[in-house]
């Protein structure tokens, strides 16, 4: 037992993609040695990256809904496929995610409470008189009225009302992990703040969250740390206001540098440089043994395009780049 | 109660489509009971009840035929005969097609390109043939054995359309969420991937019907097949090959081909109709 | 690039010939496991058709069964007849017109049957396409919503009994066109004027009634095709470039919907094929859909095992040829 | 300022079984030559709607029920077809959403590029060729991209053939219709730049549509906020951040996440549906600062400073 809710360690995923015929496969290395934790104190860790970068196959690893190529994944010192063989209800009562999509997680056959009740169904939560009782309760948590959703089929109500109720069913299980994958990059600005403040005070219901998302600002509101993914490497981690004030990482630097500031008194200053024929080569994916930020880096050394450089631990951020050996 | 009207009143296509099937399903059904009453019990195939080739009258509104029989009666047993045999066999073919559709759409990989390759080849390759020199050459052909003799060279168009279905409801985030709330495969296949493609199951099996009923058809045609069985396709043989057209008697034939123009037509209403209705793009504006 | 074009033209051949082998050996079981072989049906046959009391003796079914090389095993017969096929292109003998080989039956009638309908499901395919999309493109419009309930209700017409119907109206009510035959019987095979006249006069009802089915056919499922594309951004951008109609329609509209339409057709010859055995025989027209239902009255085994085969592979040839069309249309495939 | 564009009173309708979706509900609008307009507001609020309306490349069911359109003084939605198409892309050009496939996959960009420019200037294939070449490069795309199919390229690089595209004709106004979403933020970045460029560089008007106030922030000029299909509030981008009126949008931009301050203010409430907006004014379900005419009357878009205009009963609006 390492103490932590939630260990990495060296996993890697590769994708093959098998086609019918006689020829022709794919392979798509999806993750290359990530090693990270969640402590088991509740935290919000952000992993942000951009699409392609491997952040939801991290999702989908932790969920068990797909298997490591190599590497393990110990929950609570344990490795996931463990927990899967012996105690899978234990494991998906206490591993819970929320969706990116508010409109396809629900089915549309079904009304939407279906969602609640098959949650306290499954997992034994309760009964009768109190299982409704916990459902009005869980709804009124996450600031939606019972009245007006009890009964109302997925396609009647909002995204950002169904949204909710996923985070009401989250309040329901009361997981130990929480993976929310994007929760908020569907819903509109002026929804997103609530969103992200309720996922916020589950912080002291004891449930740790996993933040996937591409959007640094909404990380930088809600996560206590923060991991930079690129290209299924995991480049630069540490506290959330270390990062973002003080970032180390070529590439985090890059991504800070890109968004765009709401204050029109204070534009950007430079100008994007991109080499568009170097792009091009980069699309295609493989397996590289090098940094993958190798063709985009404006400080890339020969070195960088054959090994990928060890964890350098500064102050308090840990961060990958050759730059800091 | 209130959707399902909401549906019809969107789709006059479904509504129409719905109306067809029915009524011929009613006289299909009713059948028994009305040749009782005409015929006083005789059988509608009995040669020689009637004198042969007589105009339409009050007694036979759509006139007797070569071998003296009532045409309208004849026509509503073979009615009967061709969707029993339709409906027989298009479960028959769609049970397999949702069988392996299923199969190849739940577990993908290797299995289904196997699958799929498959019902390819069958839907690729001209069955007609196959099925005639089987029909042929196996010497006792009953009800049920051209059922399943045409069932099995007609389930791979419907499979094609449900595997579709299945594959794009297996990418669902629902089907994920269901999984992490701990529903078993099983489950999932029913309680969540079953209820919403059963209008496709639908389209599935109206497609099944009008291929085996038309595989039927042609068998008959052509004179195959077991005798004893007067579907609406041996009545065009019948009445061909005793030179109705020859002598210009053209009602005999063409009522028969009306019916079965009519089966064909009302299913496929129904098919595109449910597509309208049940076509994603379409639901967000109609809500039902 | 250069390279994953050619494996997919070596892919799809060896995948078309696994299929066909696969179905040649799938159906040769088939028929021989049925109960009964074919020797004794065709004699019982002849002794129900000519009233012979007395049974032929075993000694003359042996005989026959030898010469149609049905004696042997299961296993060997399978053997021997993929040799003869693969090696000569023989299907055996035919019964009726005993000495003579199936195989050349088959291909005095051939020729007939693959004008006819290749012409007939080319000139189908490209009026319903041609028609599909003009409806698609003006799917608002009064007339084209017509067409297409119109459409509807005649696609779904089996060619068989529409066959029916023409003769009906047109042969025996009208008198218009003759019955029977490639060509008038009276003329000679030349390249005079008359002879093509009276070879399109014959074709025309056997062809009109595939193509009329077939046009309608087609244009519902283009219009569908038309109308998911309208739906796509590129179409938008392409509207907000101002190009003129027909480019937009050519170039933008049509030619993203000919891969799908392409597949379709690809799939449905077998189908179409199904049907047209029986409008040769409705029709009296000399090809192997008539040859086969004469084979089938008489019972002639070589004959009807030579032309299921000979269809199948025509039809799988047919197929390999389309799917080699589409790198062509779609540059997705061409470049991996 | 001249004004280049105005739309008087446009409404676009979708039309559905359960009645019409009012989608854009009488907007008015003034763009100024040369300057970058943005139009900001949240999914559903009519934004796009808006810009398909005004080049009229909507389909049914969607439709105009009323509304005009004047072009440097030509009315456009009455204008015959053939006469409207010429306009367009030659004087009114349009970039389309970053994250779609807004290019045809099965011809080639060259193809694309050109068939644009001959649909509307009359010159040699050549001459053509020539033109979609250097404005590639004017986005600093190489030229061999000319050769390529739309899937050879990532989602940002065909956004950026969209923009070269867009500019081949020179046109006086490019509308760009959530032009980066989708995009990576370095992608973003350079495209939104771009879109810059066109003013800066090549004089050209444009209109961008985006849901992000950020962006709107870093290159627009004047900014028009838009709720449930109307425009509530019209200023120069540094008036609207610095001291926004309509209570809608002061709750739009407490609600914009960035690195530089921690916290965020959500607006509480639900968007309203198109099929039934709310009495009234529109937003005032949501707002804190609703009296009672708010739910009763509906209050007209009205300059309350010079350039400056609200559509709120705080600062008249009758």
């Amino acid at each position: 037992m390492d103490g932590n809710l939630l260990t990495f360690q060296n996993v890697s995923k590769i994708f093959r993609r098998v086609g019918f015929g006689f020829l022709g496969k794919a392979v798509v290395q999806a993750l290359k040695d990530v090693s990270f934790s969640l402590s088991s104190e509740p935290e919000v860790l952000a992993l942000v990256g951009e699409s392609g970068s491997g952040k939801s196959t991290i999702c989908r690893l932790i969920l068990g809904l797909e298997e490591p190529t190599s590497g393990e994944i110990l929950y609570k010192g344990k490795s996931i496929s463990e927990w899967l063989k012996n105690n899978k209800k234990d494991y998906i009562r206490e591993v819970q995610i929320i969706f990116q999509d508010p409109y396809e997680v629900y089915n549309p056959f079904y009304r939407v409470d279906r969602v609640l009740w098959m949650a306290i169904q499954k997992f034994n939560i309760a009964s009768g008189d109190e299982a409704s009782k916990l459902i009005y309760e869980s709804l009124e948590a996450v600031g939606l009225r019972p009245r007006e959703i009890l009964g109302r089929y997925p396609h009647q109500l909002s995204g950002g009302e169904r949204q909710r109720i996923m985070l009401s069913r989250i309040y329901l299980i009361k997981p130990k992990l929480l993976v929310a994958d994007e929760p908020v990059s569907m819903l509109d600005a002026s929804l997103r703040a609530i969103f992200l403040d309720h996922l916020r005070n589950f912080k002291d219901l004891g449930i740790s969250t996993l933040y996937i998302t591409h959007d640094l600002n909404t990380a930088y509101y809600i996560a206590d740390r923060i991991m930079i993914i690129y290209s299924g490497r995991i480049l630069e981690r540490g506290p959330t206001e270390d990062v973002i004030k003080n970032p180390l990482h070529p590439y985090t630097k890059m991504l800070i540098n890109s968004i765009p500031v709401p204050d029109p008194n204070k534009r950007w200053q430079d100008r994007v440089v991109i080499d568009v024929a170097k792009l091009q080569k980069l699309s295609s994916k493989e397996l590289v043994s090098g940094c993958p930020f190798y063709n985009r880096c404006q400080f890339a050394m020969d070195i960088c395009e054959k090994n990928f450089p060890s964890v350098k631990r500064i102050n308090n951020q840990e961060v990958n780049c050759f730059l800091y050996e | 109660m209130k959707r399902i009207l909401l549906i019809f009143k969107y789709s006059p296509k479904l509504t129409v489509g719905v109306v067809i099937l029915l009524s011929l399903i009613v006289l299909a059904v009713l059948e028994p009971t009305i040749n009782y009453y005409r015929l006083n019990g005789r059988s509608s195939t009995e040669i020689g009840l009637f004198d042969t080739f007589l105009p339409p009258s009050r007694e036979h509104p759509f006139g007797t035929e070569a071998y003296g029989r009532d045409v309208l009666s004849l026509l509503l047993t073979g009615l009967k005969y061709s969707l029993l045999i339709g409906f027989t066999a298009g479960a028959l073919a769609t049970f397999i097609a949702v069988v392996l559709a299923s199969i190849a759409g739940y577990k993908g990989g290797r299995i289904e390109a196997f699958i799929t390759t498959i019902a390819n080849a069958i839907l690729i390759i001209p069955s007609w043939p196959i099925l005639a020199i089987i029909v042929l050459f196996v010497r006792k052909v009953d009800l049920l054995l051209l059922s399943a003799i045409i069932a099995f060279f007609s389930w791979a168009g419907s499979s094609r359309q449900i595997k579709a279905q299945i594959a794009s409801l297996r990418e669902r985030p629902y089907i994920d969420l269901a999984r992490v709330t701990g529903f078993s495969d099983l489950e999932i296949m029913f309680k969540e991937i079953l209820p919403n493609f059963l209008p496709y199951i639908f389209v599935g099996f109206s497609y099944a019907v009008t291929g085996t009923i038309m595989a039927e058809t042609a068998l008959r045609l052509v004179g195959l097949g077991p005798g004893d069985i007067p579907s609406l396709g041996q009545f065009i043989n019948w009445a061909i090959y005793s030179g109705t057209l020859a002598q210009g008697h053209y009602l005999i034939v063409i009522s028969p081909i009306t019916f079965l123009i009519l089966t064909f037509v009302s299913l496929n209403l129904i098919n595109v109709g449910l597509d309208e209705v049940f076509n994603p793009r379409l639901r967000q504006v109609t809500g039902v | 690039m250069k390279k994953s074009i050619f494996s997919y033209f070596i892919n799809r051949i060896l995948l078309y010939a696994l299929i066909f082998v696969i179905s040649l050996s799938a159906f040769f079981f088939f028929i021989n496991l049925v109960p009964g072989d074919p020797v004794t049906r065709y004699i019982q046959m002849l002794e129900q058709r000519y009233g012979l009391s007395t049974p032929a003796s075993e000694i003359v079914i042996q005989k026959y069964k030898e010469v149609f090389g049905l004696d042997k095993g299961l296993f060997e017969r399978y053997i021997s007849y993929i040799k003869r096929l693969l090696f000569y292109q023989d299907f055996g003998p035919s019964f009726v017109a005993f000495p003579k080989p199936a195989i050349e039956l088959i291909l005095e009638s051939l020729p007939w049957s693959v004008g006819l309908l290749g012409t007939s499901v080319i000139i189908a395919w490209v009026l319903g396409v041609i028609l599909g999309t003009i409806i698609g493109w003006t799917r608002e419009s009064k007339i084209s919503s017509t067409i297409f309930t119109t459409g509807l209700v005649i696609s779904q017409i089996p060619t068989y009994l529409l066959a029916i119907i023409l003769v009906m109206v047109f042969t025996f009510w009208l008198n218009l066109f003759p019955m029977g035959g490639a060509y008038s019987a009276m003329l000679q095979r030349s390249f005079s004027l008359r002879f093509i006249i009276s070879l399109i006069k014959h074709a025309f009802l056997p062809s009109l009634s595939l193509v009329f089915v077939y046009v309608f056919g087609t244009m519902i499922s283009q219009r569908a095709l038309v109308i998911s594309v309208l739906g796509e951004d590129y179409i938008k951008l392409a509207e907000a470039k101002g190009l003129k109609s027909f480019r937009l329609v050519n170039r933008y509209i049509l030619r993203n919907t000919l891969l799908p339409q392409t597949t379709g057709l690809a799939l449905s010859l077998g189908f179409i094929v199904n049907g047209f055995f029986l409008i040769e025989w409705i029709f009296n027209y000399p090809g192997i859909g008539r040859l086969f239902m004469m084979a089938i009255r008489e019972m002639d085994y070589n004959v009807l095992m030579g032309i299921t085969i000979t269809t199948m592979f025509c039809v799988l040839t047919a197929n390999l040829i389309i799917e080699f069309l589409y790198p062509l249309i779609d540059p997705r495939i061409r470049r991996g | 300022m001249n004004t280049i564009l105005e739309v008087e009173n446009l409404k676009v309708y979708f039309k559905t079984i359960l009645g019409d979706a009012k989608s854009v509900d009488g907007v008015s609008l003034k763009v100024f030559e040369g300057e970058i307009l943005g139009i900001a507001g949240e999914s559903g609020c009519g934004k796009s709607t808006l810009v398909e309306g005004v080049l009229k490349i909507y389909k049914p069911p969607c439709y105009i029920p009323e509304g005009k359109v004047y072009y440097k003084g030509i009315e456009l939605l009455s204008l015959p077809e053939e006469e409207f198409r010429k306009l367009r892309w030659k004087e009114l050009s349009y970039v389309p959403q970053g994250s779609m496939n807004s290019l045809n996959p099965v011809i080639k960009i060259e193809e694309q590029m050109v068939d644009g420019i001959l649909s509307h200037a009359d010159m040699s294939y050549h001459e053509a060729k020539e033109l979609a070449l250097s404005a590639l490069n004017s986005v600093g795309m190489p030229p061999d991209v000319l050769d390529m199919y739309p899937h050879e390229l990532s989602g940002g690089m065909r956004q950026r053939v969209c923009i070269a595209m867009s500019l081949c004709l020179n046109p006086k106004i490019v509308f760009a219709d959530e032009p980066i979403t989708g995009l990576d933020v370095v992608m973003q970045k350079l495209n939104l730049q771009t879109l810059g460029d066109l003013r800066d560089r090549y004089g050209i008007t444009v209109v961008m549509v985006a849901h992000d106030m950020a962006c709107h922030a870093e290159i627009c000029d004047r900014i028009c906020i838009m709720y449930a299909g109307k425009i509530l509030e019209v200023g120069s981008t540094v008036d609207i951040f610095s001291d926004p009126l309509h209570p809608y949008t002061k709750g739009l931009l407490s609600a914009v996440p960035s690195l530089e301050k921690r916290n965020l203010k959500g607006i509480p409430g639900l968007a309203p549906s198109p099929l039934e907006w709310p009495s009234g004014c529109r937003f005032h379900p949501r707002c804190s600062y609703r009296m009672k005419i708010c739910e009763e009357e509906e209050p007209v878009l009205e300059e309350v400073q010079p350039g400056r205009s609200v559509a709120c009963f705080l600062y008249g609006g009758k």
